[in-house]
């Protein structure tokens, strides 16, 4: 049936470490995710007191992430009377390996690719869709009522930011003609995506936000809800979400530099630093907003999402489709 | 084990799971997990897709149906009683007659598909399935693809028609108003004869 | 042993999610199990008396089936969006006149109140 | 072999699609049977697209179009679900057998 | 298992506060220490601090909450000016005794807690045991097939709770309905607030108001003391219009503070409630251009416009209308006590009124009022106010006979939240400054001590 030769289809040439063996790539993806996520924190922990206007101690702010985890994992996991346990277990787990697919399909620097699949954007776009279902299911499994209604929220900003996330990636695939992220990458030789289509970005990041549910699109975790959809995780549980959420934000992170950011591209340092400096940049307007907005009200933000992202993101799509002709 | 052979057992393993996961969609009691049952079958029949290069298929699949899933989990857990299956949930009727429609579908079409001797012309694998796709949406199966446009349009129209309360011409439980008899009385909600007969009815007995 | 991309990716996949999964038996101070009270769900002191489990009433079912339709239109546009700059204008026409059969649905769902959630 | 293999795995997911949509009592239940249905016909469209087709695109063409039958399926399917449910309170079948004057 | 407890113990400690009677003032402070992070759910908490005095009626929902909290956990108490522990009348040990090893430490002690919780993690100090009997309902074990105690698909008491009922919603759905008791201590509603409601998914249907857990029964030590002691003893004994006006600067800022964190901006309410801690007369500028920035923040006014308007037709039938008070003057009624006091008449006082009603008019009115009373406090210098015209709290006149600006505020909830949304009905609720203590005082038998200092003449009061 199929040819039995076996020739590699997808033309990736095996030089010494191909980060599309199985091994590297867990490490690399992994290595990235948890390197993301503690940056967040820090870039958190530091955002949160430069708006509070308190006094930043170096130590507390590099160790305080790795201080906090340490706690989280030594706490005991309690439970509540009749959940679903398998589901619950099993929505970190979709979240985070939905993030680490994500970073995957993003050439990282110029010669390491761990999945770059022909059809990167559109991987993206399932995984990211498959994220709605991991939080969905982390607020329905608790069989408790803040966060059924948590996770109830997070469906209905997830129906409305997957729109523009996808068109605004479908603009980006058009100069590069194809919807491989690689390609993407390249097409940005000379020229940024964040520059040749200036809508797309802050459209990418308000998605973004809405998916990782950070800052003014926090609608699952909120304060209202007393936690939302963990307001019942303790211990284990309660830090394994926390680093879901945040690789979701490291993944929207790494692709909207990849995507928009010109990916490795840059004149003097490695492409691998670029990509990290640019990833950080990013976290970094994420994390900022969400100090400075205050939580949108879900009803505005859902007909906001309809009438206005949806048309400008198609308008992004038709503009950035009439400039490569 | 070389490539070809990796993706023939993964065949098996995938198509195999697709197909308990199917089986169990009808047999557990929550409905969350009924729905998420059926989103991993056609998860491991995306993967299928993946496997016989046909790749944009399999994601774009998973991408629908995660979304699809999730709508349905949330439907079923707004009408149906005891959602989370804590009591024992089996509402089935006709159940003899079912199981043997599924068993004969199952071996007609099985047969069908073992007996039967199909070409064998396989995707040749260095061709673009994507960009294929693409020429012959906007080459000759235009026609088509504008046709799906209008199709999706009255979808959408005819859904928020029919599920929405408040329509244009009254609401949804007070029956929609039957023209009036002299043309040039106003139409419409407040143009309301005497309680009418049929139509929806239910609610006004 | 290089499995291709989609292999890789399903590899980290796996690997993601059992590592997140192998988290539960991490050692730690495990005390006794939960006793009943410790397993009531949060109300800020109260004690529900019900499941929290119910007919939970979404009130953006009309955006959810608009969203099922709407979605469909993401399909279209990414094989459009690869062949784009090889068959030019034209392209750029039929996709036109598909988004805007599209947003047609869109308006009239926002102008009909569906976007709103339902009371 | 593998084609063999796939037909009948479609079928299989067709049979048991054919056996939830005609067994179950409540009206999404048996649009998940539905679902299935079409989930083994896609199946068994591909596996025909990609080892006996010679990968016409119309074959692609096809499942693209299955999809958006799945989807306008599912749309339609749900705004009848609440259209019933507001008017009759019915979620099941049964309840809608005697067609009130 | 050393690095992990070892850095463990060095983290920021997950605080669940308690606000019992008289500990609101403290509870600011705990937010600011250093070292501790207050947290929205006992889930995440390891200390439990219990703050003020432990009524009676708040004892059930402590004891839940504290079994609610993990792994290591510790209580500790913290009281507030010598008042009692709790009121503990019935035999000798106190309602406090009902929690498992409580540590008695000085209010605001950052370092006394960091010691508990150290000692907890290093396992010198034993987790607290649970405090509420580990007795399951068993009426269900045994019933029904899978031994659940339903019976059929509907019916029975599966795994120890019944199904919730059915109920029409204007939707035109029959769909199901959650009686709910939302307890003393849920932290996004001012501590003490019972609320029991009916949640239709996130809609609230009917709203009853429960009974106030610091009202105090014959024989209790009085309430109090309130936040509002300054106004209180304003009514008895000559004050500076300054401190006055600076208190109710503080006041209005402290409150800014929690509806920014409830908003998800817990930084810039950390912010606010600094600049509140150390307030003065000459933190003006400051605050006016906080005002200016807030005015201009259109994601705050994106959140808080529209909802919960209560206009002067709603409320009208609960006097609030005639009263005055910030809530009465966002909805377009200029009333203010201080108009017709005596010591405000050459400090060319004119009553901020703002219009609308809602959650926003009552946000930009707060603010708007904390910048005028600096500006007042700057410009009264040292002038005294004599006691006798009724005091204008920061609630609302405060004078002898006449009820609580609180508790007429609090019979806004059941009109406001009924139909909302539960995001909304949280910012309604905090955009109404509600105090139950001071609503308890019209309720309580014995009222709050007239003079601050402690020397309680407690003066029987009508409830």
């Amino acid at each position: 049936m199929a040819t039995d030769a076996d020739r590699d289809v997808d033309g990736i040439d095996e030089d010494a470490v191909s980060w599309s063996d199985p091994l590297p790539a867990v490490l690399l993806v992994g290595a990235v995710l948890v390197a993301g996520a503690y940056a967040t924190s820090v870039l958190d922990t530091a955002a949160a007191h430069l708006v509070a206007g308190r006094r930043l101690r170096l130590g507390e702010l590099v160790l305080g992430p790795w201080r906090e985890a340490a706690l989280l994992a030594h706490m005991r996991r309690s439970t509540t009377e009749r959940p679903d346990v398998q589901t619950w277990a099993l929505a970190p787990a979709l979240l985070a390996g939905m993030a680490a697919v994500a970073v995957a399909t993003v050439p990282l620097a110029p010669g390491v690719a761990v999945a770059d699949v022909a059809d990167g954007i559109v991987l993206f776009g399932a995984a990211m869709a498959l994220v709605m279902v991991g939080v969905y299911l982390h607020g329905w499994s608790s069989n408790s009522v803040f966060p059924l209604v948590g996770g109830y929220r997070f469906v209905a900003l997830a129906l409305s930011y997957e729109m523009p996330l996808a068109l605004v990636l479908i603009a980006a695939a058009l100069p590069a003609e194809s919807l491989s992220v690689g390609a993407i990458v390249e097409s940005q030789q000379g020229l940024w995506n964040v520059v040749r289509q200036p809508l797309g970005l802050p459209l990418f990041l308000v998605a973004g936000m809405g998916l990782a549910s950070w800052g003014p699109l926090g609608m699952s975790d909120g304060t209202d809800l007393a936690g939302g959809t963990s307001a019942e995780s303790s211990g284990g549980a309660r830090l394994v979400w926390a680093l879901a959420r945040r690789f979701v934000l490291v993944a929207v992170a790494v692709t909207g530099a990849a995507v928009f950011l010109g990916g490795w591209h840059g004149p003097v340092l490695a492409g691998g630093l670029w990509m990290a400096l640019k990833t950080l940049v990013l976290l970094a307007v994420l994390v900022g907003v969400g100090h400075r907005v205050a939580r949108i009200r879900l009803e505005r933000f859902v007909v906001v999402a309809w009438a206005v992202l949806i048309p400008l993101a198609l308008i992004d799509v038709f503009v950035s489709g009439a400039l490569v002709l | 084990m070389s490539r070809p052979e990796l993706a023939g057992v993964a065949m098996w393993i995938l198509g195999g799971s697709s197909v308990v996961a199917a089986w169990r969609v009808f047999r557990t009691d929550s409905m969350v997990r009924a729905a998420y049952w059926l989103l991993a079958s056609f998860v491991a029949v995306g993967m299928v897709m993946v496997l016989l290069q046909a790749r944009f298929l399999g994601l774009v699949l998973v991408l629908m149906m995660a979304g699809e899933m999730t709508i349905m989990a949330a439907f079923m857990v707004m009408f149906m009683m005891n959602p989370a299956g804590l009591n024992p949930m089996s509402m089935v009727h006709q159940h003899t007659t079912a199981k043997v429609a599924g068993v004969v579908a199952f071996a007609g079409l099985a047969f069908v598909g073992v007996a039967a001797d199909f070409p064998d012309r396989p995707v040749d694998a260095a061709s673009e399935p994507t960009a294929e796709l693409g020429e012959e949406l906007l080459g000759d199966s235009m026609l088509i693809f504008e046709t799906a446009g209008v199709t999706l349009l009255a979808t959408m129209i005819g859904a928020i028609a029919i599920a929405g309360k408040r329509g244009r011409f009254g609401n949804a439980q007070e029956g929609s108003a039957p023209p009036p008899v002299d043309p040039d009385a106003p139409a419409g909600p407040d143009a309301r004869p005497s309680p009418m007969h049929g139509g929806h009815g239910g609610m006004h007995h | 042993m290089s499995v291709g991309p989609f292999g890789t990716a399903l590899v980290v996949v796996l690997a993601t999610g059992i590592a997140v999964l192998a988290t539960r038996w991490l050692p730690r101070a495990d005390g006794p199990p939960p006793t009943a009270p410790e397993r009531i769900p949060f109300l800020g002191g109260g004690v529900p008396e019900v499941h929290a489990w119910s007919r939970f009433h979404i009130r953006y079912y009309a955006m959810a089936l608009l969203f099922l339709a709407f979605d469909m239109e993401m399909v279209f546009m990414y094989p459009w969006a690869v062949v784009f700059a090889a068959e030019g204008a034209i392209a750029l026409m039929e996709m036109l006149m598909f988004i805007t059969i599209l947003l047609l649905g869109i308006l009239y769902a926002w102008r009909e109140g569906a976007l709103s959630w339902a009371s | 072999m593998e084609l063999q293999l796939l037909l009948v795995v479609s079928a299989a997911l067709f049979g048991i699609g054919v056996y939830g949509a005609l067994s179950q009592q409540t009206f999404v239940m048996i649009m998940m049977g539905i679902e299935l249905m079409l989930n083994g016909a896609m199946l068994a469209a591909v596996a025909l697209w990609a080892m006996s087709g010679a990968g016409a695109p119309k074959g692609q063409l096809l499942t693209v179009i299955v999809m958006t039958v799945m989807a306008v399926e599912a749309a339609l399917g749900f705004a009848l679900v609440i259209g019933i449910f507001r008017t009759r309170q019915a979620d099941m079948t049964e309840m809608l057998e005697q067609l009130k004057g | 298992m050393g690095l992990l407890t070892s850095a463990a113990s060095r983290a920021e400690v997950p605080v669940f506060p308690v606000v019992g009677a008289g500990g609101r003032e403290a509870a600011e402070a705990l937010w600011l220490l250093p070292g501790v992070r207050m947290v929205d759910t006992p889930r995440a908490a390891a200390v439990l601090v219990v703050i003020g005095r432990l009524t009676r009626a708040l004892l059930q929902p402590v004891l839940l909450v504290h079994d609610q909290m993990p792994g290591p956990r510790a209580t500790l108490w913290w009281p507030v000016d010598g008042r009692p522990a709790d009121d503990g009348t019935d035999g000798d040990e106190g309602l406090l005794a009902a929690l498992p090893d409580v540590v008695t430490t000085t209010a605001g002690d950052a370092a006394g807690l960091r010691a508990v919780f150290a000692d907890l993690l290093a396992g010198r100090r034993p987790w607290g045991p649970p405090a509420l009997a580990d007795i399951e309902s068993p009426r269900w074990r045994g019933v029904g097939p899978y031994g659940h105690g339903g019976e059929g698909m509907m019916g029975g008491v599966p795994y120890g709770r019944p199904f919730a009922e059915m109920a029409q919603d204007p939707d035109g759905l029959m769909l199901d309905q959650l009686p709910l008791q939302i307890g003393p201590l849920f932290p996004a509603l001012p501590p003490g607030l019972v609320l029991h409601l009916g949640l239709q998914g996130d809609v609230i249907r009917g709203v009853t108001l429960g009974d106030n857990p610091y009202r105090s029964w014959p024989g209790d030590p009085p309430v109090g003391p309130l936040d509002s002691v300054p106004f209180l003893d304003a009514r008895t004994s000559p004050t500076t219009v300054a401190a006055l006006e600076v208190a109710r600067a503080r006041h209005h800022l402290r409150w800014l503070a929690r509806t920014l964190r409830l908003h998800g901006l817990d930084a810039r309410g950390r912010r606010i409630a600094a600049l509140a801690g150390g307030l003065s007369a000459t933190d003006r500028p400051a605050v006016e251009a906080l005002a200016r920035r807030l005015g201009r923040d259109r994601g705050l006014a994106g959140a808080t416009a529209g909802v919960g308007v209560a206009d002067q037709a709603t409320l009208e039938p609960l006097g609030i209308e005639l009263a005055g008070g910030p809530v009465a003057r966002a909805a377009g009624v200029a009333i203010d006590a201080r108009t017709d006091d005596p010591a405000y008449a050459g400090l060319d006082f004119e009553p901020v009124v703002h219009h609308g009603g809602d959650a926003r008019a009552r946000l930009r009115q707060r603010v708007a009022e904390a910048a005028q009373a600096l500006a007042l406090a700057e410009r009264a210098g040292d002038a005294v106010r004599s006691p006798g015209p009724p005091v204008e709290g920061p609630r609302g006149p405060l004078a002898p006979g006449r009820t609580m600006p609180s508790s007429s505020l609090i019979h806004l909830l059941p009109t406001l939240l009924d139909g909302q949304e539960w995001g909304d009905a949280v910012t309604t609720v905090a955009s109404l400054d509600l105090d139950l203590e001071e609503a308890a005082v019209d309720q309580s038998a014995t009222a709050w001590p007239q003079t601050p200092t402690g020397t309680s003449t407690a003066s029987t009061r009508t409830p």
